[in-house]
């Protein structure tokens, strides 16, 4: 057991990833030179060359592209586009090639792309960097979606992704990167299709991912101490989902609360809310519950910021409201 | 034109171009018989670019092109008859049947579509290009696309970076002077489209696109620059399209005459006349091409008429390598 | 009463709205001299000139976002994105400037712009020309997203909508076009603010949008047969939603079922179940069902196509499936 | 640099570069001190640009910029009580502050932004030189956008669109070199941007952005061109940022050296000398400038802290006009 930021960890796993396969290469705005916009990449420049370590001009749409050709030709890239906002421009690329050449070429092609970025507001960088679209992702049929939590994840899930077949998007949630977490030295390869209980509980199940994990473990916490006995499910893959762990926990409990820090209207917490009422409607005593984002362009200050985020008292505040 | 044309060569282009030509005039006959459905875009006009370009690349060369290239898949040796029974959708079609005219794809042919998203195939070609420099290959990947491509973002990105990474892509512009119905001069401020590679540093030339011995000779140096280490490389052909757009298209958009003055230009009759001219084609020898491409096409029609559908389970088959999704 | 087609009366929508206001003017590829890809303005450049009537280079980010500057400097634009397909392209434009531009600057500024697309799938136009995004696009606060299924609607919609003060998205179903309708001459203005019960019924609630709501009607002649009366919504609105009309008819009927040409996986009929769930959980008798398209690429022959999307007989097998 | 300088106007020149300077360092301590936050992007070396070609632009015309955009917006004259104010993120901001250091906006002087996605701003300016086109009116539209931005398709685009239809846009490219960490000669393959207007058929120039009377003739001279309906122009001022591309950046990706060699260019200390070699500023003047600006800018920093934050139920305000989202 060592500690670890989630930067490190990320760093880790790139790096490890790098070493095992040469077909790996990273490539990205400000990868290299720069060392990464969020230092996951300082230093790699120099351990590993120009050659696999490369700064891209801005040009998303085609330095994605590129990733998708490179992966038909042979190597396994690992793509950063720099923040979800900027991957709108990368998103004809993703949807009508990176996901599609699979299932269009009839089996004949396949692209073994892994796409990683950070996402998520709270940083107080205002409304064109603060967007939460992993939820539009996870509706392309043809790639998987990932979105790590935990440091063991951003290290582990990188190394399980880029030895996958198809498309990868791995969602960083840039508040995490400065978090320091538990490290288990001797890992087994990580999963990347399963949900984690990362609380058990009997009275509630808060179901989230990524950077509301901690929201909703922080809720938990305070929950307990009212006597709610919450359940806390990290889905850690978004696509194709484990909907087996959310009805199982939702089937013990009886009640769900999903959070999820995209607008809630079109969330992807819609979806797992019509896919428990689907699957487990008769086992409900209560209404599935959403805590998403206000529908409002995430504002700079931060007292408007918290308030139209999804925040550890709002979640309580709907488990209280469930069981009444 | 040249005149170390030698009659084999000849007679091969021309084939080549027949073969595009009348795949496609039986393509539009199917269609209005309802063999064929959703978009067919026809190249009929610039079948002397796929003729003339496409033999230069190597067996391990890769090819993007985009919802135009029947004539390129043809010219590449993907077979007629998966060719034909991709139009109708059968499970024999070289993308099982799953892309039609638009969707042409063929892994053993390194052919990468068949992309219908206009210059969306430049990213890729610059990916596969890319790949091929990592690994030390000396492999060039030929990315074809239209006049109208050459307005998008991409273009411009793609170009770039193919240039400051010195990868061997061949970036080859069909330019038949109109984007759907808008004109070259209506959707480019500056209608010299080779002319743009300067922006990027890259070396580009113009070639008349309805003289297939023309088109083969800037290809071929072309593709030699690129080859040998130079970095990409643009290639604009001017060529015309015959017929309209896509089946659905009034052609409000350009005179008769305008075709008309295009049509005398027509790459396969004056390359046929030039073969006669030369001595290097005789009436037997355009009968005997004709009536091989005749039968090719028979076949490929027979083939595709028999070929069984893809069975409705396998729907979800592939859409990912795990099949997780299905 | 007259009969006219849905392109027809997109057309005379289009030509009323540019002759009672000098600022609206029509922009996109291929509008003038080719007629508009499915003909919407066919005649128009003749009859308003290349002033009003701009075929653009295929640069969608661009003409989108020129749009919005366009707007922004008092015009009235509709710009017309071929198809939704493309849209991707300007999806940058369209969620950072047109959607944000009021809210980021504090109420400055307003952007009354009009988008129109073709949407759907179902003519054998394969896997990158199939798309169904309407739900993302009802994701983005700050805009409207219209989704027009009658004559009357894809005419009134738009006359509504270039006098609207912010963006404003509106999806024609491709398959539409052709489709002819009855046509009432002395309309008044076309609300887009409303769901529409285009068939009252008391059994299960149909809800649905654009294209699929004449699959939804079949499968309601076909379930009357068997005795099952359902009642049949247009949502017409996507953005916002009036969840008011969808509850009212599901608490009438205590079952309901969503129909939406998107992927199943993060589609709309997603936040329409969880709406009613959240809504309206104790007057149901069942869980929402959706029907959506299969989770794959749209490929090209028929049966393929057919089997990927949503059908009459999907509908009623998945009514069936909630009465038993 | 040109001997008809007046000292009225030498001195006003001055006096804005140094605005934006002491306002920057100030913003930067206010950083450190906790009273801003999230993104800062500094502007710091590149002040000749915003000083010379902003106050050419009438009150009509419209200015659109970056994420970098303090120097515009204060030189365009909106309060500096109003600009602080939004770097605090208070309700009395430019922006009602909601956008913070990223996204100034000022409807009564014609700013729209403040835009944060690269090269994002291009295509708005295009459609707003467009209205003026089509009202009828004599404006301009100055859009203001990084080295960086050239690199995305919509710069391509952009111009290509302005120059088809001869709108009265000036793209004025602020090249200080560097794209973040990534140096021009790294992201463009080939790194003449003025030279890339050629693909447009637009007129362009190269200007010494360090140069404040330099910056002042070519965008005089531009813009007279725009303005009477030459269609588009592209201006590339050459500049170079001092500080840290924002206020997390460790600088790994040039020297010192590099800096310092830029250094000794300074807008401010290099036209401070000339004005004072001409005669033009004593001692008691740049005292009297810098008094000035020195409460300026307490003033503007007293403002903002004592201005209210905007209360928490007015956080969906504005996100329609209607307010059906709210
Ligand atoms: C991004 C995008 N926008 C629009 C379309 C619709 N579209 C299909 S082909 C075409 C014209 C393309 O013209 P060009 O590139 O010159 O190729 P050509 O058809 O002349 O071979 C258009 C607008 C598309 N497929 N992709
Ligand atoms: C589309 C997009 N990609 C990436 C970013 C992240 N980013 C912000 S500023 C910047 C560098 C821009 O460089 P340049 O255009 O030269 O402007 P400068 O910062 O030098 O003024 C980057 C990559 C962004 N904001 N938008
Ligand atoms: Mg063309
Ligand atoms: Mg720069």
């Amino acid at each position: 057991m060592t500690k670890m930021t989630y930067r490190e960890a990320v760093r880790s796993g790139l790096r490890e990833a790098l070493r095992r396969d040469p077909r790996v290469f990273l490539m990205g705005e400000d990868v290299g030179r720069y060392g990464g916009t969020y230092a996951c990449s300082k230093g790699f420049l120099d351990e590993f060359g120009p050659e696999r370590i490369r700064d891209t001009p801005l040009s998303e749409s085609t330095f994605v592209g590129a990733g998708i050709g490179a992966a038909l030709g042979g190597m396994r890239p690992i793509v950063e586009v720099m923040t979800v906002n900027f991957s709108l421009l990368a998103l004809d690329q993703i949807l009508n090639n990176a996901a599609t050449l699979r299932h269009m070429s009839g089996g004949q092609f396949n692209v073994p792309l892994v796409v990683r970025m950070a996402t998520g507001a709270g940083r107080q960088v205002a409304a064109q960097h603060s967007h939460s679209l992993e939820g539009w992702y996870a509706h392309i049929p043809g790639i998987t979606v990932l979105t790590p939590a935990t440091v063991t994840d951003a290290r582990g899930m990188l190394l399980t992704a880029v030895q996958e077949p198809d498309p990868v998007f791995i969602f960083e949630h840039a508040y995490l990167y400065s978090m320091e977490g538990e490290w288990e030295d001797n890992q087994p390869a990580v999963d990347i299709s399963r949900a984690a209980v990362r609380r058990p509980g009997k009275d509630v199940s808060l179901i989230t991912f990524g950077g509301s994990l901690w929201k909703a473990l922080a809720a938990a916490t305070d929950l307990a101490q009212a006597g709610i006995d919450a359940e806390v499910l990290d889905l850690r893959v978004l696509r194709p989902l484990d909907i087996g762990t959310i009805l199982t926990s939702v089937r013990k409990t009886h009640r769900a609360v999903v959070i999820d820090e995209a607008w809630r209207t079109g969330s992807f917490a819609a979806e797992i809310s019509a896919q428990i009422m689907e699957g487990a409607f008769f086992d409900l005593d209560a209404p599935v519950a959403r805590v998403c984002s206000e529908e409002v362009p995430i504002p700079y200050p931060k007292h408007l910021e918290d308030a139209a985020l999804p925040q550890p008292d709002k979640i309580v505040k709907a488990v209280h409201r469930l069981l009444k | 034109m040249t005149t170390s044309l030698t009659g084999n060569h000849g007679r091969d282009l021309l084939r080549q171009m027949l073969r595009i030509r009348r795949f496609e005039e039986r393509a539009a006959e199917l269609y209005q018989l309802g063999k064929i459905h959703g978009f067919l875009h026809l190249y009929i006009g610039e079948e002397a670019v796929a003729a003339g370009s496409i033999p230069l690349f190597t067996n391990e060369d890769a090819i993007v092109a985009t919802y135009r290239e029947h004539g390129h898949a043809l010219v590449r040796g993907t077979s007629m008859d998966h060719l034909m029974a991709e139009l109708y959708g059968k499970a024999a079609g070289c993308a099982r049947g799953r892309g039609g005219s638009m969707h042409f794809f063929d892994a053993s042919h390194r052919f990468y579509g068949g992309l219908a998203i206009v210059a969306g195939g430049l990213p890729v070609a610059v990916g596969l290009a890319l790949a091929d420099k990592m690994q030390g290959r000396t492999r060039v990947t030929g990315c074809y696309f239209g006049d109208g491509a050459v307005a998008e973002g991409e273009f411009h990105e793609s170009l770039n970076l193919a240039a400051l990474w010195k990868l061997p892509v061949l970036f080859l512009c069909e330019n038949n002077f109109y984007a759907m119905g808008t004109a070259l001069a209506r959707h480019q401020s500056q209608p010299d489209i080779a002319a743009k590679a300067n922006a990027y540093a890259m070396g580009s030339d113009t070639v008349d696109g309805m003289d297939v011995l023309a088109v083969e000779t800037a290809t071929s140096r072309a593709l030699d620059l690129v080859r040998n280490g130079h970095g990409p490389y643009l290639l604009e052909y001017r060529t015309y399209r015959f017929r309209a757009h896509s089946m659905y298209d009034a052609e409000l958009y350009r005179t008769k005459e305008e075709v008309n003055d295009w049509k005398r230009r027509d790459p396969t009759a004056t390359f046929e006349q030039h073969l006669r001219h030369a001595q290097l084609l005789c009436d037997d020898d355009l009968q005997a091409i004709e009536a091989l491409i005749t039968s090719e096409i028979e076949v490929a029609v027979a083939f595709a008429e028999a070929a069984p559908w893809e069975p409705v389970q396998d729907l979800n088959k592939d859409v990912s390598t795990r099949q997780r999704d299905a």
